[in-house]
């Protein structure tokens, strides 16, 4: 006998506890199948592009912290190496080297919070989450003793950081070092061998590596699939040629292979920390003759970055006033959405939120 | 470290594919001509010493006088990169260019934002509606001639 | 008649009331009954109405101090510290809650099946309230002694399986429905392992009656069949929608599940139902499986039945702070595959070993304990396998996690 | 074994539970004697005597002291810190802010001889409802005479109320923030301990001594 069924449309958000921000799904359930998925964006859409466009090149810093609000440091970063190249400011090494600590300490943020709230999704009662936070914590008060805030930095400038580090910095950053290992090892024995863990995130929302390079989607998601391509690595920017570290790369491209694999990416992180606080040497942190008004040549640039979500660029067209003439920004949690859909068609209901939740796509870049 | 080829020699490599479509070459990219751009585009993907299976990033510019396309094009199989340029229509009328979703799916929401803020129509895009504003929205906002 | 007036408070009352030859002159601390024998019927009235008032009463009170406990406990697991403002150590934050959830305003939406809508939560509250009637909290402390006490729990908890159904239904709302319908399919299913692993229990036991199942307990059945306590004990949890079989709510899926469109009170007294739920089942558990109110009597009986209880309250606390939620599809695979089946192998393996000692001493029972464990751990691993994440993908390619160099 | 991944998860959360919390109870916490005792610098004895009522909450762990989160002298607060005798109107702090929130009205000052005219501020409007406490008005100020404040406990019910008027910042409390200020955190300055009267100690530049102002205003001319 077979049952009449209708499938169901429902929209999912934009106010909704998992996801993340003020996205919308226009889902079409049958049963509790998954047959159709229509993301929706724009709630958060602040025009920062059309913004920039009226500001000066460093007020544009502040703007640029917030579109991925959870990895505000290697936003400043992609930016402003993108004004070094179009102005042709070469940076003081020791301000290169802090703003390299200051974006591994955003991606270790990052990846705990996207890790947090992939397992939230999941259904853990915050617990995991909470863990989270509480190493992202640690980094915020980092942030908060570099340059005074937690969130919304606007610690970078062109030709390097606005200050040198205070010196309650270096301590707290070692006591960090030495604990930040046990804590990802609390987690991994939390979640990495939890079998519920295992049967909701194998081979769900499998992304192969074809898919994934012909949608362009980078970052962590990609290297999930198996595809090396990580830009620290291959097209080396600030000081990363001088640094050794490993990609860790999944096989399958699964939700769980996302969540290990950016699991060891902040265990890799915490290594290039180290090696970064070994080459560090004094010195000033920004060049003298960088003027606080920046007016490079008319020209373009874009200088693309791993941040923590993917490939981070800033098209900067200048026009040589002091403002850019253009500004786009190339966000990686935008561009990973697009095969959302191929992903979670046929899952159940509760795969979906998982697999966004692996995308860790950040509404605030989303819709700029 | 990826290499990135300056525009002498994008000029070369798309002579090699398509001749006579690069208008005019600057320090590191080329305008080419845009209706030969998808069959360049194909080409650029699939030959074997080009290979650009990224499409790192999709955008327009509005130079006032003309509207043009930016594209960041990156292979990680060589690990090279190149930026293609192209004017879409004439002046600032109905800018019209041809849609790479067919050979680049993250073409996809890139090219539809592109249009929702800036207006730029792609032929053949499969779902070409706003993404960020409202259907209602009127002008696209990030031209230089949108009124505040 | 009999069997109530076992129960010591109901005697004590009761005695008071009723001017009885039963009433010896121990329950007769403040003066003889008023009410002559031949009107006992009224007195017995009285002192039932009396014992469920306190009940009732108590089991509110008890979910206020659940509601805290678990915030409480809660917030610990996480390495926070909980509510903490209101009254010492945050106890008076419960009552500020049911204040709120009283003020609140009443919504009912404009698509609701408005009968259904409001009859749901009412139907959720009561059934839960009629468990409490079987319990017993301590030597000779009880409401009654059914003699189907065990079928009686059964049915009860089987009950609210409806008026989540009325409530996903009632209010309209489409996560509702998906809410609702899980809650159907979920609840039924493990109804079934559930039953199952209570006729483990009977078997021992030989009788339904909940005091007879304490008095059999030499060995509390948690050690003595653990396969039968395991699969209890996650059916229950699967019964009291708690993580991590909270499908029905799924806070991260369906926002609230059936409960989305209730508000103020009517949400109070799903709150209410849950929260009573886990602590009735918790009760449950302990006097079938923990030996209720049997232990050393260094302490009363009663504080006995009240550790367990509270133990039993931490460890549901403790698995919803730790655990993912599981997917629909695998909840009905985790009833029908896995408990069902090892419910079978328990009740099989307590009835061959009940023909082999009929009537065992404490050292044979020891044995029988030792073989129901070896059992256990070979069911769980064979099941394991079976149904278990698989190390290896379809078409071979086994997971890792490739560090480049 | 299956269940083993759930059993470590488990003992995991427990030894959570056993461990420390991270939570930080601001405005005030809880705590028992030792600690209120330590709180006030009295002995526990002493305390009992001194404060009977407070003596017998806190062996029951119910006293009541203060706590604040850690806050880090670079901290960007707001109750911005103007210091008047250093401005000279020149409006740069208004010129650079990304929102446009600061207002300032001058007109021209009387003469100061030794160091050449300067403007008097009418209006010094700071619209911090609408401040994102970027600090790029601090960064652009030539003269070092705007400061970010330290604090964080502005909450108004009125947008208008957020607005600092010009007699606000001149009467507020001066406990400025070091942030881009690294002559001020050089002398390991903490804004919650002390304020910073003085104008003289904020600037950017070691204060002349005699010798150089001799040279600078006698003998060079």
């Amino acid at each position: 006998m077979s049952i009449r069924t209708e499938p169901v449309t429902m929209n999912v958000g934009p106010i909704h506890p998992s996801t993340h921000g003020v996205f919308r799904m226009r889902v079409t359930f049958d049963g509790e199948e998954i047959i159709d998925v229509e993301p929706v964006i724009g709630y958060l859409h602040r025009g920062s592009e059309k913004l920039a466009e009226e500001r000066t090149y460093t007020q544009v810093v502040t703007l640029t912290d917030r579109m991925d609000y959870v990895a505000s440091m290697t936003n400043n970063q992609s930016y402003i190496l993108s004004v070094e190249k179009l102005a042709g400011i070469t940076p003081s090494p020791r301000g290169v080297w802090l703003r390299m600590i200051a974006s591994e300490l955003q991606r270790i943020a990052s990846h705990a919070v996207a890790n947090g709230f992939l397992i939230n999704d999941l259904g853990a009662w915050h617990t995991p989450l909470l863990y989270m936070l509480r190493e992202r914590e640690k980094i915020l008060e980092m942030f908060e003793m570099l340059c005074g805030a937690r969130i919304t930095n606007s610690y970078l400038r062109p030709g390097g950081v606005f200050m040198d580090a205070p010196d309650q910095f270096w301590p707290a950053l070692n006591r960090f070092l030495d604990e930040m290992p046990h804590r990802i090892d609390d987690i991994e024995n939390l979640l990495s061998t939890n079998e519920i863990v295992l049967i909701r995130t194998q081979n769900v929302g499998v992304l192969k590596k074809d898919e994934c390079l012909n949608a362009s989607i980078t970052g962590p998601v990609l290297r999930a699939s198996g595809v090396d391509w990580d830009l620290r690595h291959k097209n080396p920017y600030d000081y990363y040629d001088q640094i050794s570290f490993s990609r860790p790369l999944g096989e399958i491209g699964d939700n769980h292979d996302r969540f290990l694999v950016r699991i060891f990416e902040m265990r890799e992180s915490l290594k290039i920390l180290r090696q970064c606080i070994e080459n560090i040497q004094p010195g000033p942190v920004r060049p003298k003759e960088v003027p606080f008004l920046v007016r490079p040549p008319k020209g373009d640039s874009y200088v693309p970055i791993e941040s923590p979500k993917g490939e981070l660029g800033f098209y900067l067209v200048s026009d040589g006033g002091v403002s850019p003439f253009r500004c786009h920004v190339r966000a990686p949690s935008f561009i990973n959405l697009t095969l959302l859909r191929e992903m979670v068609l046929g899952d159940k209901i509760a795969d979906l939120f998982v697999t966004f939740g692996s995308l860790d796509v950040n509404m605030g870049e989303v819709d700029r | 470290m990826t290499k990135v080829f300056s525009g002498e020699m994008i000029r070369e490599l798309i002579d090699d594919l398509e001749p006579e479509s690069v208008v005019s070459t600057n320090n590191d990219s080329v305008h080419i001509k845009s209706e030969s751009a998808l069959k360049i585009f194909n080409e650029l993907k699939n030959k074997e010493n080009c290979q650009f299976d990224l499409l790192s990033s999709l955008t327009a510019v509005d130079y006032i006088d003309r509207f043009e396309m930016v594209y960041h094009l990156t292979s990680t199989v060589h690990n090279h990169s190149l930026v293609i340029k192209l004017i879409c229509g004439e002046g600032r009328k109905e800018p019209k260019v041809s849609s790479v979703v067919s050979i680049w799916k993250g073409a996809d929401l890139q090219e539809r934002e592109v249009w929702d803020l800036m207006g730029i129509t792609f032929e053949n895009h499969p779902n070409l509606k706003r993404l960020l504003l409202w259907e209602e929205f009127p002008g696209h906002p990030l031209r230089k001639d949108y009124l505040r | 008649m009999n069997t109530v007036m076992d129960s010591v408070v109901f005697k004590f009352i009761y005695c008071h009331l009723v001017s009885s030859n039963e009433c010896v002159d121990s329950f007769r601390i403040l003066g003889s009954g008023f009410i002559s024998e031949k009107y006992s019927i009224i007195g017995f009235l009285i002192t039932s109405l009396i014992l469920i008032l306190i009940l009732i009463n108590g089991a509110l009170v008890g979910v206020l101090a659940l509601i805290w406990g678990e915030r409480r406990l809660i917030g610990r697991f996480q390495a926070r510290l909980g509510p903490n403002r209101w009254g010492p150590w945050g106890i008076f934050t419960p009552v500020a809650d049911a204040i709120k959830v009283m003020f609140k305003e009443d919504i009912s939406p404009r698509l609701s099946d408005k009968f259904v809508f409001v009859l749901a939560p009412v139907l959720m509250v009561i059934p839960v309230l009629m468990i409490f009637a079987v319990i017993p909290f301590g030597k000779a402390t009880f409401l009654t002694d059914l003699n189907v006490g065990v079928l009686f729990i059964l049915a009860i908890t089987s009950t609210n399986t409806l008026s989540v159904l009325m409530a996903g239904w009632g209010s309209g709302n489409r996560y509702g429905i998906i809410g609702g319908l899980r809650a159907v399919a979920m609840l039924l299913s493990y109804e079934i392992p559930m039953a199952l692993a209570a006729v483990g229990v009977i078997l021992m036991a030989g009788s339904l009656s909940i005091i007879k199942v304490i008095e059999s307990q030499t060995i509390p059945f948690a050690i003595f069949q653990p396969l039968g306590f395991l699969t209890f004990l996650i059916a229950a949890t699967a019964e009291l929608n708690r993580s991590p079989f909270d499908i029905t709510e799924a806070e991260s899926e369906l926002i609230a599940g059936y409960m989305t469109e209730y508000s103020s009170m009517k949400f109070g007294l799903f709150f209410l139902g849950e929260f009573m739920a886990t602590i009735a089942a918790s009760a449950v558990i302990v006097c079938l499986f923990l030996g209720g109110w049997r232990g050393p009597e260094i302490i009363p009986s009663h504080f006995w039945f009240l550790i367990k209880w509270i133990l039993m309250i931490c460890v549901f606390i403790w698995f919803r702070a730790t655990f993912p939620r599981l997917r629909v599809d695998q909840i009905m695979e985790l009833a029908w595959k896995a408990l069902f089946e090892l419910t079978l192998i328990n009740i099989l393996a307590v009835a061959i070993l009940m023909l082999i000692w009929p009537d065992p001493t404490i050292l044979e029972l020891w044995i029988m304990t030792g073989i129901n464990w070896i059992i256990f751990f070979v069911s769980l691993w064979i099941f394991g396998k079976l149904l278990g994440p698989k190390p290896e993908q379809k078409d071979g390619v086994s997971r890792k996690i490739v560090l480049q160099k | 074994m299956f269940g083993f991944g759930l059993i470590k998860g488990l003992w995991v959360t427990f030894k959570n539970l056993i461990g420390p919390t991270f939570t930080v109870q601001y405005p005030d916490k809880r705590v028992g004697l030792f600690k209120v005792a330590k709180y006030y610098k009295q002995n526990p004895f002493s305390f009992l005597k001194s404060h009977p009522i407070d003596g017998l909450k806190s062996i029951v762990g119910q006293a009541v002291i203060k706590e604040y989160p850690d806050q880090f002298p670079r901290f960007r607060g707001q109750e911005f810190n103007w210091y008047e005798d250093r401005c000279t109107g020149c409006a740069s702090c208004a010129k650079y802010c990304p929102l446009g929130i600061i207002e300032i009205e001058t007109h021209p000052g009387e003469n100061n001889i030794q160091e050449g005219t300067s403007y008097d501020i009418d209006v010094f409007d700071i619209d911090i409802g609408r401040c994102m406490f970027c600090g790029i008005c601090v960064e652009a100020c030539p003269f070092d005479a705007l400061h970010m404040g330290s604090g964080f406990e502005k909450a108004t019910e009125k947008r208008e109320e957020l607005v600092i008027a010009v007699d606000e910042l001149r009467s507020a409390d001066k406990r400025p923030s070091t942030w881009f200020r690294p002559q001020i955190e050089q002398s390991s300055y903490q804004p919650r301990d002390k304020e910073m009267d003085d104008f003289h100690d904020i600037g950017r530049h070691e204060k002349p001594t005699k010798e150089e102002l001799t040279e600078r205003w006698v003998n060079e001319r």
